[in-house]
């Protein structure tokens, strides 16, 4: 646990309050984003994600195996994060820690509860055989906002994910569809971010913004403008206002967001 | 197949008998364990937990200390015996993002700058699991702190508003949360109004968010009217026995 | 390691030296016993047992499973002690120290060498299909001597335990047992613990006494006054007249215990 | 069902033809290893043990020291390939009370208030594990640290009591302790008589406990005298080696 | 079974088109990441490796500290989605093993003396894996190093040879570390020949081994050029930077 | 991590300069070797090995179980090193450190890639059962070379191991040899050690000489004198005529290791 650097909560609450930001952005505006897929040639599908200078590698990773015996009708869905050591100084090797799994959490939640993987289509045979599809999120370069840009690889590389069924040929039954065939998707919800500094919403925080905000608030939001998940984070609170704000500026970033997904996953 | 379950009627009537703003029976009792230095007992619908508060006490290891402010560590838990198939004993990644967020709901209403160095432990053990768990251990640890005397900015306070058969609920029982469209757990300051926790996990329009956080808010004031009431008697019930 | 608190340790040997216990009981005598059971709802048996100040809760949860392979013709036992740190400001989480391990493994011998459970009924298909039993023990308030409490909880829970047959009936074999029965239970013997201090044998021990104890001795006894489990623990000794005295305590006070056991289980 | 296996005959003979007061074959050596501070290799019936013992030296890390004496670490151990099939390595639950166990009952003997803030560890390995191991462990462990020059009361020693067929016999072997009645592992301080581990499970009334509980502490006794033999065979050993 | 497959043929020729000495394609790129100290990432064949490093900084836990050099940690990971079949997260054995051989090759190197009570980490990610990951990890590592401003003696720098169908070749592919007779990976300092790391898989006679090993060891010169002129264009990309 | 022990290098360089070592030996010489065969009763193999004062045992247990998927015509090789603390001051309990994991590794990489134990022979019912060895290494005096004498006790142990076909008969599929039979065997590579100290090659080091060297370097000879397996160790370099030497050295200890090994288990 370390002391909160005053000097520095200081000169970015000062800036705030002329409405600036330490590299120049407005408050409700993101960093530059660059999504590239087929990163990886091992895996099913991938994509490298960069937020500004954060940058994220999501695999995919696919394999025949049994359902939940409580859905026995659709295919596994499997989200782990791996902090590696390689991101941030402050990261270490071992077990996953509380953050971690936090991240790991939000973006199954997110790639599960907008059912945005049609995992009905998934099933070999029911309540037997069903494809298992492992998300693995490799965090390469730390500078703030690893939900967003997490959550974006994930959808990047799904979206971009092909069965590889040929592989499998063996395993599956007579009959079975054996041609590779892409991943079957939905429209995805695009997840953004924003931190509270004193009274100010930051959208797409760095590293410096995000070690000194008092609280975070991460708002998933669809193509019809609802709301698919929401996670409060950091020990600070929100009035209702700002919950407000920060849906508000979810649906307009979402929007430019989910344009560019489509450009890159859809060449 | 969310929507095939018929979890309320046109008429607004639950599986439970409950109307849309209904919350399942509550009871609160603060001071129920000797060793603990504040604890409190919920049985909340079909929940019951249990959470003891040991603390501000120094915190160990020493690299764990922060020299300007107490830590508050939640340690949210569920025992094996306490959901249909038996769970593992110990920690899950599910009982680690729950500890993280209510760790950080408390860190805000504890006056924590008062105990530079030491560390406030709030283990919240759930007995008996029956949706809505995370509410019904902060809104106990609420309790348990203030039995501990842990000095306190206000008592925080949780429910969970969500979306039913597309219909706009408060507190959700257990077919709901399995077969409902959406949750959202709400944690409040009540004196300020201020967000502790929130968390949404389904489907909702910006217009139902709307109306089910407000629903969740009016909630929590209820609740905190229960907790307030459980503080008061304990503190009536010591009295009495001082003055025996 | 914390140095024995060398004041408390005279406190009570000096009054031990009167034949007095800091809560005024006699040596032999017990604190009071409340045993409630049916206290957790999704459990199929539990117990909340309170000896004094201590208090323990045991759930228990059966499944279907593989018996083990040298016993294909008994049903499964398995017993596990969680010490949360709710009930000591010095037992911690993670995984379960030397005390806990202790703590469940003789409950587990208590109730598997007296066969108090008949593994033999709970087979559905030899060599395939056996019940299995967990016995989760929580303990929620530490006061001293929780192996009497525990092992206490672990039989009350057992005797309230109802065989789920019906939530399983699809994973039993055509023809077989599918409604509800209670466990199959024989006499239970019941665990009665001692500490030495000095020379002073004191039963019950509460939390104060148990810290400056000497040694520990745990002497299970059946309803024909036999022995049927024995465990010592501690860094002292015991001279054999110190273990004949506990071995009758155990005995006058199992009788009693075991009254109370069959008021509370059989009503 | 343990009764339906023939244990003993009626003119008291067992499966291996030992009496009811028989002992398995022990042989002791003292002072095998050349790293340890203090080492013993031990054979009892088909169980072969080595036990070596490291200190007194500082405990680390520095919370776990006691100010006033010093910790005894027992670590029970048994090799992979120790029984028929093969075992996992590394500590599982059985090991770990058995190394409580045994620390236990070793701390009563040694001096440890000569040591203060130090650790004395015992480490037991189980080479092939027969039937009392843990007596085996301990009985080693015995002339292991005195091998190693550690201050000692006494040298403890143990061995277990039993019953089988309905009959009290000294030192179960492999099958009367899968199928016997009872197992009555005891360890003593044989200058004084002492009781340093009592353990038992299965049925014995309690005439029946008496006398296998007077069995073990006479087997007790016998076992002793091996110790001293092998302890005194080193301390030879060494002496005709320095004259040379 | 090995020599049934066919991996080259008469004329030398190799599943992917290569010669008997030819080196996969390779592409280096130094300072690739914005919060490590130094940076490389690397491609080889079928191989991408990302390396970052941390340090000199102080080692923790203390007792981790060397008060005469900085300790050299490494750690190579493969990504769960970096083979065939998904791989379980974090360190497995051969992880542990790599990881050992790579400090120790890269400590000779590093001016460790200069740093005392440091650590300098130096970690290594493979993000797609095919066959030589090991002396790619170590080949980027060195990248990094410089990339970080460490203070080496030289750069170190690995590849691997090995025998397929009863020939010598340099630099082995995915079927060729599969189905081939031996492989032999050679870490050196390019400079002095000095040899850092060095393991062999398989059979060799003594004159295979020479004649592998000093392919090995020209086949590290000839990657050594690729690494000194990716280390140039990143400074001459800064100086670029710094004049417009 | 410990200060190099300046004053014991002096010593050891000292003595080396002359030609000397601390315990009389040559450079290129090994200490006394022991080899004692059947020591467990409980395993299907064992052997104790003694280099000097050093000594390892290694069992080997054996059992039924599938194939790899990739080798269904194999049985199956399984290595595992436990540095007991009973064998050095400086060895802790826990789960094993790098140190066992690399000497595990190099002595399974020793067994598996020279063929020396016949898996094509341990097929029970291809892909479906195949025998299973278990070489279990455990370390009981650590004075050094540890990799010498867990590779040899690991071969002498194979070499007069026992496949339990009877204790297993139930298991055998109808028709398949249920008689013991002694482990298929070919000729081992013997592995040999030399450590670097300054510019001096010492073969079979002791601890002391361990503690200070350089660098290490294992190679591993068959009877036709090629090399199967080699591991370079420690942070210091080997020049390519050092390496040229240590394989001299290797090829000619090999060769008397050898005759020893094969006088002990033919026996």
């Amino acid at each position: 646990m370390t002391i909160v650097p005053i000097i520095k909560r200081d000169y970015i609450t000062n800036l705030a309050a002329q409405g600036k930001r330490i590299d120049g952005r407005n408050f409700d505006h993101y960093r530059k984003i660059e999504i590239e897929t087929k990163v990886v040639n091992k895996a099913e599908g991938s994509a490298r994600v960069k937020i500004g200078n954060t940058q994220v590698l999501v695999g995919i990773k696919m394999g025949l195996g049994e359902p939940f015996p409580d859905t026995p009708n659709m295919g596994v869905l499997s989200t782990a994060a791996e902090l590696v050591p390689l991101a941030s100084p402050d990261f270490e090797s071992g077990p996953p820690r509380e953050d971690a799994i936090e991240l790991a959490r939000v973006v199954d939640r997110g790639v599960r509860e907008s059912e945005v993987v049609d995992v009905q289509k998934l099933v070999v045979t029911p309540g037997e055989l069903v494809w298992l599809v492992f998300i693995d999120i490799h965090v390469l370069d730390y500078d703030g906002n690893l939900f967003d840009a997490a959550s974006l690889g994930a959808l990047a590389a799904l979206s971009t994910t092909i069965v590889p069924a040929k592989r499998f040929e063996d395993q599956l039954p007579e009959g079975h569809q054996k041609e590779d065939f892409p991943l079957p998707m939905s429209e995805p919800p695009i997840s953004c971010t924003a931190v509270k500094i004193n009274d100010f919403v930051l959208f797409d925080p760095c590293f410096d913004e995000e070690v000194i905000a008092d609280a975070r608030l991460t708002v998933a939001t669809d193509h019809n403008g609802d709301i698919r998940a929401m996670q409060k984070g950091l020990s600070g609170s929100f009035s209702k206002e700002e919950i407000q704000k920060v849906i508000k500026g979810a649906l307009d970033n979402g929007k430019e967001i989910r344009k560019k997904l489509k450009e890159v996953t859809s060449s | 197949m969310k929507s095939d379950i018929k979890l309320i009627t046109s008429e607004g009537k639950r599986l439970d008998g409950r109307g849309p703003e209904d919350i399942r029976k509550i009871k609160i009792e603060a001071g129920v364990l000797h060793r603990a230095d504040g604890s409190c007992y919920l049985e909340w619908g079909g929940n019951k937990v249990l959470v003891a508060v040991y603390g501000p006490r120094e915190a160990v290891p020493r690299h764990t200390q922060n020299p300007l402010r107490a830590i508050v560590q939640a340690r949210y838990n569920m025992a094996a015996f306490s959901v249909e198939d038996r769970k593992r004993p110990g920690p899950d990644r599910r009982s680690v993002e729950i500890s993280k967020v209510i760790s950080e709901a408390l860190e805000k209403v504890i006056l924590t700058e008062q105990f530079p160095r030491a560390t406030v432990n709030v283990n919240i053990e759930v007995l008996d699991a029956e949706a809505g768990t995370r509410c019904a251990g902060l809104t106990a640890a609420g309790v348990a702190l203030i039995d501990a005397g842990i000095p306190m900015r206000d008592i925080p306070v949780a429910i969970a508003a969500g979306k039913i058969n597309g219909q706009v609920v408060l507190d959700l029982g257990k077919e709901e949360d399995n077969f409902g469209d959406a949750d959202l757990p709400v944690a409040i300051s009540p004196r300020t109004g201020e967000i502790l926790l929130l968390q949404m996990d389904g489907h909702l329009t910006v217009d139902e968010f709307n109306q089910a956080f407000d629903l969740a808010v009016k909630g929590c004031h209820a609740v905190s009217e229960i907790q307030k009431k459980a503080v008061i008697h304990k503190y009536q019930t010591i009295a009495a026995e001082v003055q025996e």
